[in-house]
């Protein structure tokens, strides 16, 4: 089983890295703060399959204050850092 | 086992390279708003660093300040910015701002890289094996009060470290208040949806916070870990719109802002008398003393952190007449 | 391996596929509107299922309940910020996109 | 080599990194995120050399000094977004004056 795990959070792990290339591309600005947040789900999903492979239940915890805050830095951008204007594609 | 091995040396790999390539994207796109916020995906990949390494208790503090509270705080400085830029109306776009290099770039690089090499061999030249202080940590832990190796050097063993350490986050605080008050900026209503977010997760975020204060005796957490997220809560309360009361901004504020290092002081001036050393606590009443200053600890760091966010001294009763 | 074993197993690569789902529904979907149900359903169903696989292997029922409350807590925070995000959007004027 | 030196090195590169851009870059949010990038380099260095132990519990000393690093790295970067936006809003931009062309 402990295979099975490693396996599973190597392949979240890549996933992400897909996910950056939104993060990247865009366009607008709510689409970067959108695969953050893919990344933050993901991460909980990763940290719980290395708690239960390492047997190592404290990294729960660490997932559990991931999953808090998820929304926080989120809701930072929508409270105040999205720009009024958002034409759909940012200046290149 | 070799393959368990195996994948966890790739695992590794991938973290490591991901890790430099997000900061190196991070450092040299060309618009700040993204720069922000491939940092905040850099301190989720670095979380799981901590956690391969070993090191919960690093990890731990690092979920609750690299995914709440640097993103948070990095956005909110990005806004007023482009809003201070735009009234001052610079010529030329503020975004591009961020790209613009002093040349020549390739004095710095020549420079860098033999720092760069020497700093790897340096590394790499050490020895492959060294236990370093964990012995002395782990024979001394039964005189520590607390069984989590961590917590004990934090809370005991270098207590004057956290001690010093409390007075420096106090010391950023003054400095940002001495440039001035809050901006008082007019918050949109939060709306149904943000308001119920926020009323449902803050008090869950108070009670995580006290169930990491209360583990970190014996599992990874403690009051680093707890007083960030208290912090969090205070971020995500304060972008709801939520306002401290004018009547508790003024001492009772203050009072909870240097309860951590006016009671570690306390405890380092009353261990120094009875004990004759700083902050060496009798072993039979450590875990509770442990217990007490981290409680302080806790919310001076929560109180602190979100004080931080609102960016300047909150306006007192004196400045409404 | 016992049936738990298996049952773990299968749910767990489940909710492998439904991260991947949402991956490419974050990559492949035309605008923020459609991505947005790329990273609540897809993503969230997946960690779900992740979190019933580790459950069934779970040491104690209070191990489960946290792995439960963590699930709970990513469905909360995901229904609330693409709610706001997407509120933000249509007040910024970003148009759904149409074939 | 053992994974610790993996992210040892790590560490060094990500410090090299931020001190290039921090060099490099005129804007000061970019230098303070590459301060940031910096102090993490190092505690990443601190924290795989104290993973040398073997199959023993790593060293507890640098992962405290780690952990008050990273929240004294947090209120010192607030301290420092605060400066930056007083001087954005005297001078109208957040950049050093470059006393090269004046």
């Amino acid at each position: 089983m402990q295979i099975l795990y490693l396996v599973l959070a190597l392949f979240l792990l890549l996933n992400l890295g897909a996910g950056m290339w939104r993060v990247l591309r865009g366009p607008t600005a709510a689409d970067r703060m959108l695969a953050t947040q893919l990344f933050g789900t993901t991460a909980v999903a990763v940290l719980l399959l290395l708690a239960q492979a390492y047997g190592n239940p404290p990294l729960r915890d660490v997932a559990l204050v991931f999953a808090l805050l998820a929304a926080v830095t989120a809701v930072a951008f929508v409270r105040r850092a999205w720009p009024d204007q958002e034409t759909g594609h940012d200046s290149e | 086992m070799e393959a368990v091995i195996l994948l966890q040396w790739t695992f590794d790999t991938f973290l490591g390279l991901g890790l430099l390539w997000l900061a190196w994207r991070a450092l040299a796109c060309p618009d700040l708003f993204r720069a922000i916020v491939l940092f905040v995906a850099f301190g989720l990949l670095l979380a799981m660093a901590w956690v391969s390494l070993d090191a919960p208790d690093v990890a731990l503090a690092e979920a609750a300040i690299g995914a709440g509270l640097t993103g948070a705080l990095l956005l909110a400085a990005l806004a007023r910015l482009r809003s201070s830029e735009t009234n001052v109306e610079v010529a030329g776009q503020p975004e591009k701002k961020g790209l613009k290099v002093r040349n020549p770039q390739w004095l710095p690089v020549v420079v860098l890289l033999p720092v760069a090499a020497g700093l790897g061999y340096v590394v790499l030249s050490l020895p492959p094996d060294a236990v370093g202080l964990s012995a002395q940590v782990a024979a001394n832990l039964e005189t520590g009060g607390v069984s989590n190796p961590v917590t004990a050097v934090l809370l005991n063993f270098r207590g004057y470290d956290t001690l010093l350490e409390m007075v420096v986050l106090l010391l950023a605080l003054l400095g940002v208040w001495s440039l001035g008050g809050a901006a008082l900026r007019r918050e949109d209503a939060p709306g149904l949806v943000l308001d119920t977010l926020s009323r449902l997760l803050a008090p869950v975020l108070i009670l995580v916070a006290g169930y990491l204060l209360w583990v970190g005796a014996h599992a990874p957490g403690g009051a680093f870990q707890a007083g960030s997220v208290l912090g969090a809560a205070g971020v995500l309360l304060l972008l709801a719109g939520w306002r401290l009361h004018a009547g508790l901004a003024a001492l009772p504020l203050r009072l909870a802002l240097v309860a951590g290092s006016g009671i570690f002081l306390a405890m380092a001036v009353f261990t120094l008398l009875m004990e004759g050393q700083l902050l060496k606590y009798p072993p039979a009443q450590a875990g509770i003393l442990i217990l007490v200053l981290e409680t302080a600890a806790t919310v001076s760091i929560g109180v602190t952190l979100a004080a931080l966010f609102l960016g300047g001294r909150p306006p007192n009763k004196q400045d409404h007449r | 391996m016992i049936l738990s074993d298996y049952l773990s197993a299968a749910l767990l690569i489940a909710g492998a596929v439904f991260f991947l789902a949402g991956t490419l529904g974050l990559l492949r979907f035309p605008d923020v509107y459609t991505r947005l149900h790329a990273l609540t359903k897809a993503d969230n169903v997946g960690l779900g299922l992740m979190v019933v696989g580790l459950a069934v292997q779970a040491e104690s029922w209070a191990a489960a309940g946290k792995l439960l409350l963590i699930w709970l807590l990513i469905l909360l925070a995901g229904a609330s910020v693409a709610h706001l995000v997407a509120g933000g959007a249509l007040q910024r004027g970003i148009l759904p996109w149409k074939r | 080599m053992s994974a610790a030196f993996l992210y040892a090195l790590v560490g060094v590169g990500l410090f090299s990194l931020g001190l290039y851009a921090l060099i490099v870059h005129a804007h000061l949010l970019r230098k303070i995120l590459a301060l940031n990038v910096m102090g993490n380099g190092v505690f990443l260095v601190l924290v795989a050399l104290a993973r040398r132990t073997g199959e023993a519990r790593p060293d507890a000393v640098p992962h405290a000094m780690v952990i008050t690093g990273i929240v004294v790295a947090v209120s010192a970067t607030a301290f420092a977004l605060t400066l930056m936006l007083k001087l954005s809003a005297a001078t109208g931009r957040a950049e050093l004056p470059d006393d090269r062309r004046e």
